[in-house]
């Protein structure tokens, strides 16, 4: 596929986003990966959820399905089941893929459906004013947790690495050419990929700032990491302390969920004809 | 001509009670076979009540005249239903010798003759089926149908029954139809069959009794037909899966059951915002809650009419038996595709899993069409606007990937192209929009039935919705002259006009409803300020008979 | 007199609007705020709209006296409603100098005398004080209040505000009541007021707006009033952790908006069928879906009464204002625990948001009981059966762990100790006790508001239901002779006599409802049969005010 | 506490159950347990959703809350938060826990509620007549999935290691001695503990019989596993082929949700007062 310029995929909208916040720059490196890869925007669904993060439907030039808040992966994956010809990315803010969604990307993990999941992770829920995420650290204080978080933070790579997600990676949107390459892989990568994107909130997280990630990142590239271990990836995606590792942590090729299926292997079910008459009268037949 | 089949679950009730139903339907008869069981995988109550009949039968009964008991409880429990003159066949070792039951060394012939314990049921049903006057060989072959390549050791068990007693007690009537002219199915099966034939691609649900029936089926047929079935992991991801792929062409379908669907209310006001059309089939049991999880009610209309925040257009259909519903069916899909709503199947346990023989099924009499936009129509747009404020409220609909026009939906309120928007009269004229298809849906909606035809005047009216239509039929032919049956099979939108018209006419309305609350009456009120007169209520779990509602009306 | 503060999300709208009220409050005069926003973080518009009066205000207004624009694009969007005579504040920078505006450099001052950006707002409300003739003292009060510990730079900005323009332009009335006789509160603070008034212990959400605003008072005061609050993974999760807490004796909250009550209505059949009391917050904003996050509607009311599968008891309230929000609240606790049902405190954007003065509130109107069965009761039981078949339908409840005697309960239908069941007898037995609660509840309910008191014979009617009460209220008084206004605030059981009466002696009845389909009017209709005659909707996300229904009616 | 008898907690009532089934053996290993522990009957909650599994709240002397199919997690967290003082267990089948209920364990896992979670798997949907469990394998063909299950079975063992979950644990319903012991060690663990137990279903698994297990359990205790170490413990529960871990996973002491939290360390919220009319007049005073 030839290279096409970032522009095409950015709509020329007002973007309702807070100056200085991280999404601005995800949605740069959404589009440069789209361009590396030439995907043409029509072959492209942008599932988004509800929440800042997944405004992003609106500021792209993409198909878009914004659907619930919580529920970006099971529409993903029922159109991905439909249209096996579309690239279908689903992108979302920390509470709506981890919080409310979080059975759907576990089952989503195993199912094994070729999506990419982008999650915007920024601590907090932003849109509903600062709330702590699953991602957000125990005692981290808000509104609705003046006392701190009671929960220990949900760790998602650690998570999709257990499950044996097949593309598991983490960057930060203070670095959108790592971050769209890592996209770009995700979207190649066979099976369910999963990015999570650390992103600064200046709004409501004045804990995790541009600053501070930029201090504790980790670039596995240059630390000898093998994705292939699974083991070795469990162990960077739960090393604690100070360290913030951002690449790729696992990778595996697995069969998906389209691999020997019955029906995946034809033509796109939302593209088939309706029945023939006669196809449905043998059928009626098994009841004479 | 009725027979009760009772036993533990784990005795094969159902498989005898199916070879029984297909044997007769072999015969040229009509039939309904009632399935009624507990909620457990072995041991408790299940009963197979099967009624035959010259003309279609689309309700039960509660008295038998042969009762096959597969053990001393269920002798105990259905003895008092067997009518003046009837027969019980056990096993012998089953029940007290003194009594005149036909009594067959069952068991002992499977274990002994057979070695396969599980064949004594076969072995009494051949019995039954002497006694029934039903031709050996009308039952050899319902046992081939129905075990395929494991039929060997039954046939052999159904001689060891047929040969225990002399020929028929009782004759048959002769065939009614020739084969072709009828067909035998469930309800369940006639709404995944509806489902096919209406171009259903993509089912995703949640396993829940008595919408489990649609989705085996549908996916036992899902490589032949070529349909994505998937189980989700709740019902949630159900029906948000099913919108992603409606949304990406394939029509599609989620069953379920009241507390799935209660978890499917925030897609389904999902469905209504991004006019995305999904069928759901929601088979209904009693509740609350958990309720009695294999039994039958009618409790989920105001739940199912109401169900979702805020407010858009929807169509509810309610099958009156198996036929009614593999069009009904092909209809909710055509329907829901052409408005670009929710539609919503309203079936029951009783519905969904009892067999019935209906005049052979024909699809043709629902049309179905491609509702989307031609890609050569889309190619001379600008931009293409998917949510473009059409008079009848249908936006032109077209599916992302099939031409190079973006499909954006959104379920925040949004302007014409998709996009999110605070816009305060571009959200008036987005809900004018939606609403104004509830015209072109009231059209589509089919006139309640009434039975006899003619003048209501001064007649008692028993009015009925859904699969009631059976008892409620039998018992208004038997009540005679001066009574009248009103019964709705499409519920919303409400056919308003001829409802005000019945109760301008009649002297009484009676409502006859599986609930508690008379929910249809509440509805029916709330839409034309015009109440029913009485109700009669059952919220046991049990279908209606005829004799219960004889009973409370007379 | 009326005030409106606009400006972009960020530039502290709602902050800015509090002071005033809170400055006016201090003042002895009563108030009512509005606060409209955008769904963002920054940006956008946020108008805060301040109406002043002698007696309590419970609605807002669209034209003002004087407008505080922050930003050229509210200028331009509001400059429209100010009234003749009217005066507008902004920045110098603000707006073209050729109009009389009264134009401040409050964001030269703010960044060369304060260093602090931020309080430019607070340097055009002192000059909108100063104009208003609001006393210098209680605006520095009503900061202190609202800042804290970050008060002094914004006394300074307050200071250069009131500076820059001499006396009052307007004056203030004299103070209406003293300290201590009135409140000042929004309708979310009621309603977290009112929860922990009636004893609430836990609360367990997710956030959705408007139903955060509950959450997050209740976090505030958690500590101090030991409550246990916790924020949810999901509002499913929220509901059954809730019932939970509820069985094991703390009387439980949930609060959400429309898409996450969608969410637990399974839960809510589950607390009909397991007779666990708990309270759930319902904020309605504009749907389907996710529709318009941060407006207001009534889209609701049917889903909120028919949500959950099968039949149970439930009460539902929909507060008037933020008093009747507190006492509501209290009362929701209260019959939930007497008569073991959850209970639906439906309120709304505009009611949850607004601050409103009110007389002070008194707790000792709606009083508090335990209801659980003495300890010692229990120990004279022989076995403990949790859903004994009462009379009343209220079996005597008591907890786990408090006695020997074991508590259970079952989301199947169950006998009288918990037991699942599949007895058909039982099942009947239940569903009646559980039902019988209905008429225990109904007297509960108070007959609707009528004003003005006296015969209808003859009137036309406005009726309305919840956060309407203020605009009808406002509209029927300006109407005058001919006119009455009928407000419901006890939505369900419904009180039919009383609306029958209503029916019968009015000339006409309006329903005024903010939805497009005339939801209260399907209800009564469906209870009565008697429907309104007119209905004036509304739906664009925005209350209604006294002008927009005198408009319709006239 | 004074160890009691087992009979005491088991109900005498009729057991819908499968002549063979594991669940039996379940049950008098609870029993066992609790006996074990002394813990009074009533200060017990048994929660349990919906399935053939959570019918044991009714087959057992104990308090008990038997909720809906998949929220049995949710349930017993509000009980256990609003009463410290009873030991709360949550019991469900493996459909039930991990597959509707999927996001309630992943969150209460963060949580760290006091809480022990015995999960019944057979790898089938029992109740509802055989379909595909989240625990079967790729490939199980059932009615619902006739062309055999298309997604990859879920690790519920690895997901509960990468949740740090304080204490993992797995057993098989054919060794109730040990079942007993590690559900007794389960409930006196502080925090949330998971315990797997792996129980045959004679109706409708035809793969995973009670030989099947019996051929291949390893158990832990034998081979030096340190239950200590979270990458060895990982390792366990991600070790693929013949062989099936049972005994100790893995054990933590990490903060409880209770620990420093402002409401908790006081008296149960489920047993306090109604609030003084003192206390409610100084709260409205704010207002006025
Ligand atoms: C069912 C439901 N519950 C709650 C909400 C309210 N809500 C909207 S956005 C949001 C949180 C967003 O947080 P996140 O997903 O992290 O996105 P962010 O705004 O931080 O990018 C919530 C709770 C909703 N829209 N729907
Ligand atoms: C919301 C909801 N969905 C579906 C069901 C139907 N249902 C009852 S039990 C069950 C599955 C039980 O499987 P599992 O939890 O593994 O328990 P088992 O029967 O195998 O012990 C299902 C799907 C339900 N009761 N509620
Ligand atoms: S609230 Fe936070 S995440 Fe949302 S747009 Fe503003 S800065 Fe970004
Ligand atoms: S269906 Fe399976 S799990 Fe359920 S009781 Fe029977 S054997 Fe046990
Ligand atoms: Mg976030
Ligand atoms: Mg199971």
């Amino acid at each position: 596929m030839a290279e096409m310029s970032a522009e095409k995929y950015l709509a020329d909208v007002e973007l309702a986003w807070c100056p200085g916040c991280g999404n601005f720059a995800i949605r740069t490196s959404l589009a440069a990966a789209l361009a590396q890869l030439g995907l043409p925007p029509h072959k492209v669904v942008l599932v988004t959820g509800i929440g800042q993060a997944a405004k992003i439907a609106h500021y792209v030039n993409l198909n878009g399905f914004n659907g619930l808040h919580g529920r970006t992966v099971a529409a993903a994956a029922g159109i991905k089941l439909a249209r096996p010809d579309l690239t279908v990315i689903a992108e979302s803010g920390d509470g709506d893929l981890y919080g409310e969604g979080g059975n759907h990307l576990l089952h989503n993990i195993r199912r094994n459906v070729d999506l990419t999941v982008i999650a915007h992770d920024n601590r907090v829920y932003g849109l509903t004013k600062g709330q702590a995420s699953p991602t957000a650290p125990r005692g981290y204080r808000t509104r609705a947790q003046p006392a701190g978080s009671p929960s220990a933070a949900l760790n998602p790579l650690a998570l999709a690495v257990a499950l044996d997600a097949p593309f598991v990676a983490q960057t930060f949107s203070g670095e959108p050419d790592r971050t769209a390459n890592l996209i770009s892989q995700a979207i190649q990568h066979r099976g369910f990929s999963l990015v999570n994107v650390l992103h600064p909130c200046p709004s409501w997280n004045r804990v995790q700032t541009f600053a501070w990630y930029k201090e504790r990142l980790v670039h596995l590239d240059e630390t000898g990491h093998d994705p292939g271990d699974q083991g070795q990836a469990f162990a960077v995606a739960t090393r604690s302390g100070e360290q913030i590792p951002v690449g790729i942590l696992y990778t595996t090729d697995r069969p998906t969920f389209a691999d020997g299926h019955p029906v995946l292997s034809g033509d796109p079910v939302g593209l088939r004809p309706l029945p023939s008459s006669d196809v449905v009268r043998s059928l009626l037949a098994t009841f004479s | 001509m009725a027979v009760r089949i009772a036993g533990a679950a784990g005795q094969g009730v159902q498989t005898l009670g199916e070879i029984l139903a297909r044997a007769l339907f072999r015969s040229g008869l009509y039939l309904h076979g009632e399935f009624s069981y507990h909620s457990r995988i072995r041991g408790g109550e299940n009963a197979f009540t099967l009624r035959v009949g010259e003309a279609p039968v689309f309700t039960t009964t509660n008295d038998v005249d042969l009762l096959l008991a597969l053990n001393e409880e269920m002798l105990d429990l259905y003895r008092p239903w067997v009518r003046e003159g009837g027969v019980v066949v056990t096993d012998e070792a089953v029940g007290d010798p003194a009594d005149r039951e036909v009594r067959v060394p069952a068991v002992r012939l499977a274990r002994e003759e057979l070695k396969l314990p599980i064949a004594a049921g076969v072995i009494l049903l051949g019995t039954a089926a002497r006694l029934l006057g039903l031709d050996r060989e009308r039952v050899t072959d319902a046992i081939r149908e129905v075990f395929g390549d494991k039929a060997e050791p039954n046939l052999r068990a159904l001689d060891l029954g047929y040969d225990h007693v002399p020929n028929g007690r009782w004759q048959l009537p002769s065939p009614q139809f020739k084969h072709g002219e009828a067909m035998l199915l469930t309800g369940g099966q006639a709404v995944g069959a509806g489902a096919i034939a209406a171009g259903c691609r993509f089912l995703s649900s949640y396993p829940m009794t008595p919408g489990t029936a649609v989705l085996e089926f549908l996916a036992m047929h899902a490589a032949k037909h070529g349909i994505v079935v998937e189980q989700a992991e709740d019902e949630i991801a159900a029906i948000n899966m099913a919108l992603g792929a409606s949304y990406a062409g394939a029509r599609s379908l989620v069953t379920t059951s009241g507390g799935g669907f209660a978890l499917m209310v925030e897609g389904l006001s999902l469905a209504g915002m991004i006019e995305t059309p999904v069928v759901i089939h929601l088979g209904q049991r009693p509740g609350p809650a958990t309720g009695l999880p294999t039994r039958t009610g009618q409790e989920n209309l105001l739940f199912a009419l109401h169900a979702g925040h805020g407010e858009f257009p929807r169509y509810i259909v309610a099958p009156s038996d198996a036929a009614d519903a593999f069009y009904l069916t092909m209809k909710a899909f055509e329907v829901a595709e052409t408005y670009q709503v929710p539609a919503i199947i309203l079936t029951d346990q009783f519905l969904v899993d009892s067999y019935v023989v209906v005049p052979a099924l024909d699809p043709a009499r629902v049309p179905v069409h491609d509702h989307h936009l031609p890609v050569e129509d889309l190619a001379r747009m600008e931009t293409y606007n998917r949510f473009a404020l059409a008079p009848s409220g249908i936006s032109p609909r077209t599916l992302p990937g099939v031409s190079e026009k973006l499909v954006l939906v959104d379920s925040d309120e949004h302007d014409a192209y998709g996009r999110i928007t605070e816009d305060l009269e571009i959200r008036v004229a987005m809900v004018d929009k939606r609403l104004r298809k509830g015209d072109g849906l009231r059209a589509e909606v089919a006139p309640p039935e009434i039975y006899p035809t003619g003048s209501l005047r001064g007649k008692r009216i028993l009015l009925g919705w859904g699969s009631t239509y059976g008892a409620i039929r039998e018992a208004v032919e038997r009540l005679g002259a001066g009574y009248a049956h009103v019964h709705l099979r499409e519920l919303w939108p409400l056919r308003t006009e001829e409802l005000r018209h019945v109760w301008s006419e009649a002297e009484e309305v009676v409502l006859v409803e599986e609930t508690a609350t008379g929910q249809m009456g509440r509805l029916i009120a709330g839409e034309t300020g015009r109440q029913p007169h009485r109700f009669v209520p059952r919220y046991d779990g049990r279908p209606f008979t005829a004799a219960d509602i004889l009973e409370a009306v007379r």
